[in-house]
């Protein structure tokens, strides 16, 4: 696989034409494990185009070797638990059908069907501060809140928004489910905090979204 | 328990970077670099790689005051200014105003607990020694959380939102609140909250009212009243053990900004305290030390 | 690995006492495929008694399964871009470290933000001694630990304790995150402290004598 990189700029020209010595390709597994490894912590399905960007491939390298994995997967001797499926926006881990009843008792279990304090009182940070991001929920409950997230993402009651934070960070809001369950017509139904804040002097800067983390 | 820390690895690394060009032959504290008065005297002590358990404060106060003759000597004959040697003395006194800090703990009224025999027992300095021992293997223990922490930082775990199938398959939630509660809860969520009350160490300090910055100003307004005066004198009016102390304290952080200056005329003599004229001591500014985040920066 | 099921009464019995002809050793790929398919949905780290309840199997079979897989994820030859790693209190899919470059390219959310000295410091007492408070935590480093403190509540890695200790200060703990970020499996991992410490019964008289008026 590795070949000797020339350092006239035609050999670097020749180096991504050829794309055979990328820096993935300096390590054990190559672009196929590098795939499996951004995959893996993928929570939406990501492009071939964005993949090829991150290692530094082209396009159609990268989606040579994800159908290899995908057939590697679905192995008839040892189909994997796991299978890699191209969706509508790219490729994605998912869990393969055949052990849904498995995986399904897993997901029910212990399963309720109230929300806990912990994900109620995110959900409200959300609902008034929104766009937010968890980073800046984080500071405002004192705690962690990545699996509540999680949680409030997977009921449906949030979402991502749009727009990326200041540094990238990811934004959430309220979702259109999340008003009808509150029986709410839009979000300027949500009551004002104010009333709910008896000594806090300055109501006004409360209500409005300036919360210093 | 599966392993013990490395004792060699973990030495090293209790030198922090600031004080890399002490291989030069400094016994230079970069303050800043510190992570609080202990991390200064575990430096000091494990700079001359003794075990801490044999070291007396003492010693290294002999060793330091050896050494501060040498860099006069040098700076002597490079005709320098000896700023040097008045910067490392006042971050020396530093230190050494946190070893008396401890010995204070010791002097102070402790309640029913003022029980002659315990003090003895309470030995200053094995009290210090016990503590910065056990301060040095905390560090210890950090670096090996720290590492381990860059380690996993390099994995990332597979934590994605549940596939649509498998989420749908999930019991209707029951939604309990309506919109007045959950605006009841973010109201409590984003009021601001009280700082928690601070819990340092050394309140014991000004417990009774005596604080460091008032010490300092009853001290300045003494030596404007009457010139040079001796230590016995300026604590002639103390009624109690306690105004004794923190007026010492008082006057090391006083030498550390440059505000007073000793003298000493004869071996043992008298210490005579006067006032530098051109000073400007700040006594709120010791204050905030002593009761302020105590060097701590987090810098997240 | 399929074997006839036999469905005598008796036959039931033996499927149960065997181990063998658990149902999902009639499906392709087997227990390995299975554990890799619930772990593909799983978003904490899953015991191998949770597997074993799941799959109808004992546990020392799922355990053997895991560390099967684990091992095979490791292979020199092609590393796969994942590992299957036990931490906290359960097993859990990570990408592989060797393509932290890749994935971090893709995966922006604080994971790799350093700690300061200060709070490692401030972790490692609280890891060490705890349930503990804040004053005691103070006492050992000799300095202010409050906004220490809060920044480790707000990463997630320590947590309140749910009794209040001496004259009601607040006690803290490390929490489960804890242990998986720093990829211990429980805090008898973590290594023993110096030797030259005096006896832990020794430093608590230490700590309060000096400090707890």
């Amino acid at each position: 696989m590795r070949r000797p990189c020339k350092t006239t700029t035609r050999g670097v020209v020749v180096r991504w034409i050829m794309s055979e010595i990328a820096p993935i390709d300096q390590l054990p597994g190559g672009l196929e494990s590098g795939l499996e490894a951004v995959l893996m912590v993928a929570d939406i399905p990501v492009s071939s185009a964005r993949l090829a960007e991150i290692f530094e491939v082209p396009t159609a390298r990268v989606a040579a070797a994800l159908e290899t994995l995908a057939t590697e997967y679905d192995s008839k001797d040892r189909p994997r638990g796991f299978e890699l499926r191209r969706v509508a926006s790219g490729w994605r881990f998912y869990s393969r059908a055949d052990y849904a009843d498995f995986v399904s008792s897993y997901v029910l279990d212990g399963q309720t069907a109230r929300l806990s304090q912990a994900a109620l009182e995110t959900l409200a940070v959300i609902a008034y501060r929104q766009p937010v991001s968890r980073g800046r929920i984080s500071a405002i409950r004192g705690v962690n809140v990545d699996s509540v997230v999680r949680t409030l993402l997977t009921r449906g009651l949030i979402t991502e928004y749009p727009e990326v934070g200041d540094g990238g960070a990811t934004l959430y809001q309220t979702t259109e489910y999340f008003l009808e369950r509150l029986g709410l017509g839009s979000l300027d139904e949500l009551p004002a905090l104010s009333p709910y804040l008896p000594g806090v002097a300055d109501l006004e800067s409360l209500d409005s979204a300036t919360y210093d983390d | 328990m599966s392993a013990t820390l490395s004792e060699e690895a973990a030495t090293d690394s209790t030198t922090p970077a600031g004080a890399e060009q002490e291989s030069a032959g400094g016994f230079r504290l970069a303050l800043q670099n510190f992570n609080g008065p202990f991390d200064v005297l575990l430096h000091l002590i494990t700079k001359r790689e003794l075990d801490i358990t044999e070291v007396a404060l003492a010693e290294v106060t002999d060793e330091f005051i050896a050494y501060l003759r040498e860099l006069q000597a040098t700076s002597a004959a490079e005709g320098s200014d000896g700023m040097k040697v008045l910067d490392e003395t006042t971050e020396f006194l530093v230190v050494a105003s946190t070893l008396l800090d401890l010995k204070a703990a010791r002097l102070l009224p402790r309640g029913e607990m003022a029980d002659e025999e315990d003090f003895e027992l309470l030995e200053a300095r094995d009290l210090l020694f016990a503590r910065l021992l056990q301060y040095k293997a905390f560090k210890q223990a950090a670096e090996f959380l720290g590492e381990r922490y860059g380690i996993e930082g390099a994995r990332h775990p597979r934590e994605v939102s549940l596939e649509p199938q498998f989420a749908a398959l999930l019991p209707e939630l029951v939604f309990s609140i309506g919109p007045d509660a959950l605006a009841a809860m973010a109201a409590k969520a984003l009021a601001p909250k009280p700082e928690p009350e601070t819990e340092v160490g050394i309140g014991h300090l000004h417990g009774a009212n005596v604080t460091i910055a008032e010490e300092a100003d009853a001290i300045t307004a003494l030596l404007e009243a009457r010139g040079t005066l001796a230590f016995t004198e300026l604590v002639a009016d103390a009624d109690a053990q306690l105004v004794v102390v923190v007026r010492f304290l008082a006057l090391l952080e006083m030498f550390r900004q440059r505000a007073i200056s000793f003298a000493q005329e004869d071996p043992l003599g008298p210490l005579l305290i006067s006032l530098v004229q051109e000073s400007s001591f700040d006594a709120q500014a010791v204050q905030d030390d002593y009761e302020g985040s105590g060097g701590e920066v987090d810098h997240e």
